[in-house]
């Protein structure tokens, strides 16, 4: 493709971005939440960047100073070894949007295609793929992560894996679900009477017609991933001391919230925050991609 | 005491109100007991002897006096009479030998403390002959936390050993069971034909009740529901003790906590590495902040206020300079070592000490993994046979299931064929030797096993196996209106009941 | 005509608000429709027939829907004066109620027919529940639906398509309006259905004197059935009179155009020439709506446009018909 | 008949109704019950029927995008159901599809290019570059500006859609070209510029059209040939201007009869057939349209009567005809 | 419609193996001992070889799942390794009090939920509505255990209007007979008239309810407001309102009803949802419930206890959802 054939393709994009835009800007919700995950990648982002001492985080230890007020120097007061809660905050932005991106990136690595392709082709490989899912989501939310995770073995990496096994599903059936819906559209019909094969079709037909609802569910998971991460944190399953992750410093500063509130008040705030923000998001992205929203 | 069981009276009864950080009760049978149970069976059972380590005196109980022959291999115990299990019948010399016997058939729990008996004889209805096999100071023995309780024999006889599993008990003790859910709350009632009888003021019942959030604990006991708890963060304790109904306690516990080096494992071998480790531990900082204040640094193996502590024992200190330089000498280059130290997860004072050294020792260049583990992965970690799979450095906290050192430095620092406590995987035959013949000594004499398990202490010190981090101090805190508790450090956690009143 | 008609609606203009800013969607000079007369709107897809036909019910979502200017008068009553509360308690059911285009999706499918047309009797006719149901009856029979009591213990989706949209026509009879729209009602039906629709509409208009407001896509549904006719385009009405008029005598391009495009035959070929439009690109702001489709475009048309008596009651709003040239088709 | 292009023998297509726990087969949607049609190269055959009597599934079936229960569909003398994939991959290339909704039946994210594109890709192995000025052309063959290459199917109102379906389909160059009700869902000016279009291309590349309609006019206009189906089988074939002006089978004549035209004045001239479409499941013994026929006699309701060829060439099956 | 559900149920016992197969082998990947947990700490190797062989351990994997499966059906789940106790037996007392907070949790959702989706939907895009969406997103953004210390401090320390925690009063329980018939207190003491157990259970169940039903509030409430808007968009509901019907009735007869199907398959979910956080709270207000003890459980890696939990809840997260599909399936109301 050459630069002008690209610059033309690319036209049309510009013109559905309007409209995604004209849609945000009438969405004040969504707006908001919109500057609130960007702020939050800014924070994730930069602030390991431009903290010189953020590699020396390790050294931050400073026992003396422990579970001071909030104050100027310590916006959000200082932790039971005296380390900076709000620095300590910042930095953990990173930790819980990395973990979740990755953990909801896996999920869809092995949920959509696995959906586009019991959608597609129907029939036993249909069955053998939904049954299994099924098992999968036959465990209550965030039940198959705590399994997993406390069998695996306390760490974040495998908090990540665990939320990926118990999220994939999810994505599986949606996807499927649109599979099976698209496979009768006459476009998918059309192709197939052109003679495509069936790997083309998934390809190029099923799963960017998947996209929007997709995208709308991973944006609200990253929110619930954020919050399992924490829950498993919380309950020992997640990250280790010292990382400065959110559920994490909530789980420790339980035994100083009588004495030091800014401690469990802060992360828990930023846990909070931050699942808001992804959750108004994927709200308001389902009512933005909503093809009934869309059509005029 | 004077109870008033109206309905209306519920705030007059005698009831006293213990909140613990755990479930108070695992397992009810007093032969295989080994862990949180104490504070319960303490109270249901009674043992022989009762030892206290300030005095050094064993107090009878179920025994009246003892004697032992001059080989030091024949024990006899005068039993007391007149005392009835809670299931009716009489205590007597049977009883003793049944109790006994059963816990070492058993082979569960602490049975292992009374590994130097050999036989148990009945001389006579209130008195019993032990005899043993090498010298060991049976008295200890027979004093001892775990699996040294009197058990009715008739009960075990008509109920099976699967009894004790569904919360039953059969013993002799001043309050017994009334109710249990599962683990996680005891209600304990007077027996009213306690040996010692009801004279003078006591409690009716006892509640032991797990509360695991220390949040909760403290504010139980501000708010005048609970009477007694511990382990509280040291934040809450600075707090408490300005409340105006509450007391604080603290007093040295047996309990100290080690850093046990993989010495089997490169660079560890190097005693020079791990006396560079021992010199960049915070100890102060450990001290004041990981453990609240409510600690010493350790000096040697065994705790302040046991006996067998050396109070001239060589201490480490902080030292990143000569940390440095040690390990200069070893060979070592700045961030080139890359360590793992695991610990309990859930314990805030090992987490805090761990996080604080991984800071110290960042800064010599040294990077220190800490993972959290639950006790037992983390043994299993330990127990690996490559030594490359184990962790560099393991955390744990000893207490002595005999109050003799002999617990502590046989268990952790004697040769071991398979691993078992033994987690620095310290090979030394003459440490072995001084502390075998200590332990044997101790029977006959107090004070020169004590200075034979000292000098043993110096070759430990010598050959820095592992950090000797501090020894804790038990924190109590009371509801001011609640006396007569007295802690015994040898028995870990327990509230005699039976002493408290209110007032 | 000095009589006040029964719905006279009057410069209605509606808008919808989108990502392209406001867009005209209706606006509607004149339209004004007798007492007991079925008068037909035809038009193509997209020409707004729906939205006016919600707009006089005020059904209309807002937003999107923006009413900018205008007036519906129900027998000198402005409709759009009154409050969503009025409308319920005053005239949705009570004097008009409507038929839906899609006879699968008008009937909520939770609740059995019966259920449903019982619910609508008793709330506008103020009648107990047994009164309903024999009045429920009776509207079913009066639709030519055989066994009228088992099909009111029917949910709908165990009706077929003509069957729903009968049932349809019963509830909206059933409210007792005197005023009916009926949006395209055999759209989604078969010929030989839409056949038996037609006549059952039309006997209602002349047997129970209802008014209805005929809406359709299809020049051909309203020839037999409508009275007078209305014809849409972008939202204006560009033609209208009696529907014998229109069909017979078209004077705008685009109704003459429209009735051309219909295929006869294969011997009588469309003489594209008159249907398909100059591809000249040409577009403008003002004027008539239908300028850059016009086969007949001239400089006048790039004006307002106003609707223009041709006789009696046939209107068109063309300026070219003032000056002749429409007569030559 | 050598210079038959289609040739349908006999099809059937059973739609299993499954139910039971196992998935038992209990009955058949009998969609497509016994169908048997030639068509002529370069004629246009019109296929009228009621909504579910079975046009597209005899069509999906003929160009095997479902299974067939049974018969022989040849086309250019090759037997199609017995073909290997290959092979009939290779035949897809002659035998092309429009369909009804043109929103539906563009891959609404795609770009034109890449669709018209598609199966000079699929079958023809053609690059992007390649494929761009062959688009362009094709555009232009149906009437579309070239510039229309680099938009989204949304961005074309309805007939233009169908434009670009139409291109699609002639992409390749096919021999045969299924159009399922391709006016349906636009209106009539884009209608009469399609069907236009449709006669224009037909001269043009010499193609054969199966049209499908339930508008009439729209069949009347551009077919040869005209078979009318009812429940799942034809009931009266042949030349379409005779069946126009004279339709022989009591449904043809019902069907002509209940559509209104601008000339309708009273409504009474509307025809109206009583009753429903029977179920395709369980059709009526004999006739199948005995249910509804205004000229049912005893044996319609015995006897299925055969397709017979009557004395002016067209077929019809219907008891009367003997 | 019984083949469906035949059918329906067959699945979800399917379901059920695949999910002891799973958390069967899940355990199997554990890298701790489960014979040294089970003799317990400063136990000898001989005593723990002794309980490898004791346990099973050393046979192979398909044995031991074979075993496990057999003991399964007998009503076995193994014993707790930390407290050597039969989880089954466990589970019984730990599972009723764990049942009351659920169901107490999701009456709050429910009779908070959907009116709250109900309200939001009807006046969309109105300050009612973003006040309506901002809560519910709000509540589904909360970490449950971090609103539990928060009702902690305020309702308890601040206010002293609630207990911190617990399932009755100490004092009570000593006083007064506790009655004992399905465990479910609140009920029980209902049958046996008593009331002054009754409220003070009520009192100890309200904090760890509501902050247990943050959650499916706004799950509820926002699945109600889209499935609502999705039919107020609906032409029947269009027409309903053409033939001139109440507002009221038409939107919360008819309207309600339709998302009705939407709305129980949400409550199955949701219910899955407070299971599953009981697991995060039950702890901090010391509930004596199947969360407490799971979460024991995991710092003690006491895999026969997790394991025990995990299939309870995926069984009660199962049947629970096979009935509302079948619900939804039976009632030609709500199926649409
Ligand atoms: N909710 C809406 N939001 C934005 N635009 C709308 C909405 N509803 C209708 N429109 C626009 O209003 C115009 C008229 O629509 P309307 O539904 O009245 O057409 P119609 O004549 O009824 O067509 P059809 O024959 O397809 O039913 C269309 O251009 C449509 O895009
Ligand atoms: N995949 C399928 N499974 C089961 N039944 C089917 C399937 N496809 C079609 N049918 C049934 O086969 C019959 C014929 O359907 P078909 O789509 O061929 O009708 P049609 O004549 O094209 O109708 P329309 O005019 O509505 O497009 C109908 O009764 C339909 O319900
Ligand atoms: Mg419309
Ligand atoms: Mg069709």
């Amino acid at each position: 493709m050459n630069q002008s054939q690209l610059i033309k393709s690319l036209k049309p994009k510009y013109k559905e971005f309007k409209v995604s835009l004209f849609l945000l800007k009438k969405n004040r919700l969504t707006k908001m939440a919109l500057y609130g995950v960007v702020l939050l990648v800014l924070i994730a982002i930069i602030v390991p960047i431009l903290l010189p001492s953020a590699q020396h985080i390790d050294q931050d230890a400073n026992p003396q100073q422990k579970l001071l007020q909030p104050s100027l120097r310590h916006p959000f007061g200082t932790d039971e070894l005296g380390r900076d809660v709000f620095k300590r905050v910042l930095l953990g932005t990173r930790i819980s949007l990395q973990t979740a991106l990755i953990a909801v990136g896996m999920a869809l690595l092995i949920g959509v295609p696995l959906g586009a392709v019991a959608g597609y082709f129907g029939g036993f490989l249909d069955e053998i793929i939904m049954r299994f899912t099924d098992i999968f989501l036959g465990f209550p939310p965030l039940l198959l992560a705590i399994a997993i995770a406390s069998f695996l073995g306390p760490n974040l990496r495998n908090a990540m894996l665990a939320i990926a096994i118990s999220w994939w599903p999810w994505y599986t059936r949606i996807v499927r679900g649109q599979a099976v819906s698209l496979k009768e559209r006459q476009f998918i019909k059309a192709s197939k009477a052109i003679g495509s094969p069936p790997r083309k079709i998934i390809f190029k037909h099923i799963i960017p017609n998947c996209v929007a609802p997709v995208i709308v569910q991973a944006s609200m998971d990253i929110g619930g991933v954020i919050l399992t991460i924490a829950a498993l944190s919380f309950l020992g399953l997640g990250a280790q001391a010292p990382a400065p992750e959110w559920g994490l410093m909530v789980s420790t500063s339980r035994n100083y919230f009588l004495n030091a509130w800014w401690y469990s008040v802060f992360p828990g705030l930023a846990i909070f925050f931050t699942v808001l923000v992804f959750n108004l998001l994927g709200d308001g992205l389902r009512e933005i991609l909503d093809p009934k929203t869309r059509k005029n | 005491g004077g109870n008033n069981n109206g309905i209306g009276g519920a705030d007059q009864m005698d009831i006293v109100y213990y909140a613990y950080n755990a479930e108070p009760i695992l397992n009810w049978d007093p032969s295989v007991m080994f862990s949180n149970g104490v504070i319960i069976l303490n109270n249901v059972y009674e043992t022989l002897l009762r030892f206290d380590p300030d005095t050094k005196e064993f107090e009878g109980i179920l025994a009246t006096d003892y004697s032992q022959s001059e080989d030091g291999l024949t024990w006899t115990f005068n039993l007391r009479e007149g005392v009835k299990f809670h299931d009716g019948t009489d205590f007597n010399a049977e009883a003793v030998k049944f109790s006994i016997d059963r816990t070492i058939e058993m082979e569960k729990g602490a049975s292992y403390i009374w590994s130097a008996v050999e036989k148990i004889n009945v001389v006579n209805d209130y008195t019993v002959e032990f005899k043993l096999s090498y010298p060991a100071p049976l008295n200890l023995i027979a004093s001892s936390p775990y699996a040294a309780f009197i058990m009715s024999p008739s009960a075990v006889q008509n109920n099976g050993d699967e009894w004790f599993e569904q919360a039953n008990e059969a013993g002799t003790g001043p309050y017994k069971l009334e109710s249990s859910s599962m683990g996680d709350e005891v209600i304990l009632a007077k027996y009213d034909d306690y040996w010692n009888g009801w004279e003078g003021e006591h409690f009716d019942k006892a509640i032991v009740k797990k509360v695991s959030e220390t949040s909760s604990r403290r504010q139980l006991i501000e708010k005048g529901e609970a009477d007694i708890t511990h382990n509280l963060p040291a934040e809450d304790v600075e707090a408490l003790k300005n409340v105006q109904n509450v007391e604080v306690l603290s007093l040295p516990s047996f309990t100290n906590l080690f850093g046990f080096f993989n010495t089997e494992k490169a660079p560890l071998d190097n005693v020079k590495v791990r006396k560079a480790l021992a010199y960049a531990f915070p100890y102060d900082d450990v001290v004041n902040y990981a453990a609240g204040g409510y600690a010493e640094q350790s000096r040697g193996a065994i705790p302040k206020g046991h006996w067998g502590r050396g109070d001239d024992l060589f201490q480490y200190s902080k030292d990143l300079d000569k940390a440095k330089s040690l390990l200069d000498e070893a060979g070592i280059n700045q961030g080139e070592l890359k360590l793992l130290l695991t610990y309990m997860s859930g314990d805030e004072a090992e987490k805090k000490a761990a996080e604080l050294y991984k800071a110290e020792l960042s800064k010599i260049g040294v990077e220190l993994e800490i993972r959290a583990m639950p006790w037992e992965s983390q043994w299993e970690m330990a127990m690996d046979t490559n030594a490359q799979n184990r962790q560099d450095i393991l955390m744990m906290y000893w207490w002595p299931d005999t109050s003799s050192p002999y617990s502590w430095l046989y268990s952790l620092y004697h040769t071991e064929e398979d691993i078992l406590f033994n987690l620095a995987y310290y090979y030394n035959e003459d440490f072995d030797e001084i502390i075998d013949n200590a332990y044997a000594l101790s029977g006959e004499d107090l004070d020169a096993s004590e200075q034979e398990f000292i000098r043993a202490q110096e070759i430990l010190i010598k050959d820095s196996p592992s950090i000797f981090m501090f020894d804790k101090e038990d924190v109590w805190i009371l509801n001011s209106s609640l006396k007569g508790f007295k802690p015994n450090p040898a028995y870990p956690l327990v509230v005699y009941f039976y002493d408290c009143y209110r007032k | 005509m000095s009589e006040r008609p029964y719905l006279h609606i009057k410069d209605l203009k509606i808008n919808f608000v989108s990502y392209e800013g406001e867009k005209t969607v209706l606006n509607i000079d004149e339209i004004k429709i007798n007492k007991g007369e079925a008068y037909g709107i035809i038009g193509e897809s997209g020409t707004g027939k729906t939205v006016l036909a919600l707009s006089i019910l005020q059904l209309l979502e807002m937003p999107p829907g923006k009413i900018v200017s205008g007036q519906i008068l129900l027998e000198g009553d402005d409709l759009l004066k009154k409050t969503q509360r009025q409308m319920q308690k005053e005239i949705r059911g009570k004097k008009i109620s409507m038929i839906f285009q899609d006879p699968m999706s008008t009937l909520n499918p939770v609740f059995t027919v019966g259920e449903q047309m019982i619910k609508v009797i008793e709330e506008n006719q103020k009648l107990d529940r047994k009164q309903a149901y024999k009045k429920a009856v009776e509207m079913i029979n009066t639709v030519k639906l055989a066994d009228a009591e088992r099909v009111m213990n029917k949910y709908p989706h165990e009706l077929s398509g003509g069957q729903r949209q009968r049932v349809i026509i019963a509830l909206a009879l059933s409210c007792g309006a005197e005023f009916i729209i009926a949006d395209e009602p055999t759209r989604n039906l078969d010929v030989t259905i839409q056949a038996g629709i037609l006549k059952l509409i039309k006997n209602l208009q002349r047997n129970l004197n209802v008014t209805v407001l005929f809406i359709a896509n299809n020049p051909g549904l309203i020839s037999a059935t409508c009275d007078n006719a209305g014809v849409l385009y972008k939202g204006e009405i560009i033609e209208k009179g009696t529907t014998r008029e229109i069909l017979r005598n078209p004077q705008h391009p685009y109704t003459f155009t429209l009735l051309n495009a219909i295929p006869k035959n294969k011997d009588t070929k469309i003489d594209l020439s008159k249907v398909i439009p100059p591809n000249d690109g040409e577009e403008i702001k003002e004027g008539c709506i239908y300028y850059n489709r016009c086969l007949k475009k001239q400089e006048s048309c790039k004006k307002q446009q106003k609707l223009l008596n041709v006789k009696d009651t046939h209107y068109v709003k063309c300026s070219l018909f003032r000056e002749g040239v429409n007569n030559e088709q | 008949m050598s210079s038959n292009i289609l040739e349908i023998k006999n099809l059937k297509k059973y739609f299993p109704i499954k139910s039971g726990f196992f998935s038992k087969v209990s009955a058949y949607v009998k969609a497509v019950d016994g169908v048997s049609i030639n068509i002529k190269k370069g004629e246009v055959l019109g296929l009228v029927g009621e909504s579910g009597c079975g046009k597209t599934t005899l069509v999906n079936t003929v160009l095997n995008l479902i299974e067939p229960t049974e018969g022989e569909v040849i086309f250019d003398g090759k037997e199609m159901f017995t073909l290997n994939k290959k092979d009939l991959r290779d035949i897809r290339k002659y035998i092309q599809i429009v369909f009804q909704d043109p929103f539906w039946s563009l891959n609404p994210r795609m770009l034109v290019k890449d669709i018209i594109g598609e199966p000079l890709d699929v079958q023809a192995g053609m690059n992007s570059l390649e494929i761009v000025p062959k688009v362009e052309e094709l555009l232009e063959m149906v009437g579309l500006p070239k510039e229309g290459v680099y938009k989204y199917p949304h961005e074309f109102s309805g007939g233009q859609r169908q434009r670009i379906a139409i291109a699609r389909a002639l992409a390749l160059m096919p021999k045969l070209v299924v159009l399922d009700e391709p006016t349906s869902s636009i209106d009539v000016l884009s209608q009469a510029q399609i069907l236009d279009l449709l006669g224009k291309l037909k001269e043009k590349f010499d193609l054969t059209y199966i049209l499908i309609s339930h508008d009439l006019s729209v069949v009347s206009y551009m077919s040869d040939k005209i078979a009318v189906m009812y429940l799942g089988k034809i009931v009266e074939y042949g030349d379409s201007r005779k069946i126009f002006e004279n339709p022989k089978h009591p449904y043809t004549q019902a069907l002509f009869a209940a559509i209104p035209d601008i000339n309708t004045e009273r409504i009474e001239d509307i025809a109206t057939l009583e009753g429903n479409v029977p179920s395709a499941i369980n059709p009526p013994k004999g006739c199948r349209f005995h249910t509804r026929c205004p000229k049912a006699m005893d044996i319609c309701s015995k006897d299925e009567p055969k397709l017979i060829t009557l004395s002016d060439g067209r077929s019809a099956a219907c008891h009367l005809m003997k | 419609m019984k083949n469906y559900i035949i059918k329906r149920i067959l699945l979800g016992i399917l379901v059920l193996l695949g999910v002891i197969a799973i958390t069967f082998f899940l355990t199997r990947v554990i890298p701790s001992n489960p014979a040294a947990q089970w003799v317990g700490p400063r136990a000898t190797q001989e005593q723990i070889n002794k309980a490898t062989i004791e346990l099973g351990l050393d046979k192979p994997l398909y044995v031991q799942f074979g075993k496990y499966l057999k003991d399964l059906f007998q009503g076995n789940l193994g014993n707790s390794l930390r407290t050597k106790q039969p989880v089954v037996k466990e589970l019984k007392t730990y599972i009723p009090p764990t049942l009351e907070l659920v169901f107490f949790s999701t009456i709050l959702a429910i009779i908070i939920g959907i009116p709250l989706g109900l309200n939001s939907a009807r006046k969309k895009d109105q300050p009612l509505d973003h006040f309506c969406r901002f809560f519910s997103v709000g509540a589904v953004s909360l970490p449950t255990f971090w609103v539990a210390l928060f009702l902690q401090l305020i309702f308890f320390r601040w206010l002293s209007l609630l207990p911190l925690g617990g399932q009755l009063d100490t004092r009570i329980k000593l006083l007064y007979e506790v009655p004992h018939y399905t465990g479910l207190l609140l009920f029980d003491s209902l049958i046996d008239g008593n009331f002054t157990i009754f409220f003070d259970a009520l009192k100890h169940m309200l904090l760890p309810a509501i902050t247990i039903s943050l959650y499916p509030i706004g799950l509820v409430a926002r699945m109600t407001r889209s499935a609502l808007l999705e039919i107020i968009g609906e032409d029947y509901i269009k027409a309903a309102r053409s033939y001139g019907l109440k507002e009221k009735l038409v939107m919360w007869k008819y309207a309600l009803k339709n998302s009705l199907g939407t709305t129980i398959t949400v409550l199955a979910l949701s219910v899955g949802y407070t299971l599953v956080n009981t697991f995060l709270v039950e702890a901090i207000f010391s509930w004596p419930g199947i969360g407490s003890y799971i979460a024991t459980a995991v710092m003690s890696l006491d895999y026969p206890a997790i394991m025990g939990v995990t299939l309870f809840s995926a069984c009660a997260y199962i049947v629970l959802n096979l009935i509302a599909d079948i619900i939804v399936a039976l009632d030609p109301r709500v199926r649409v």
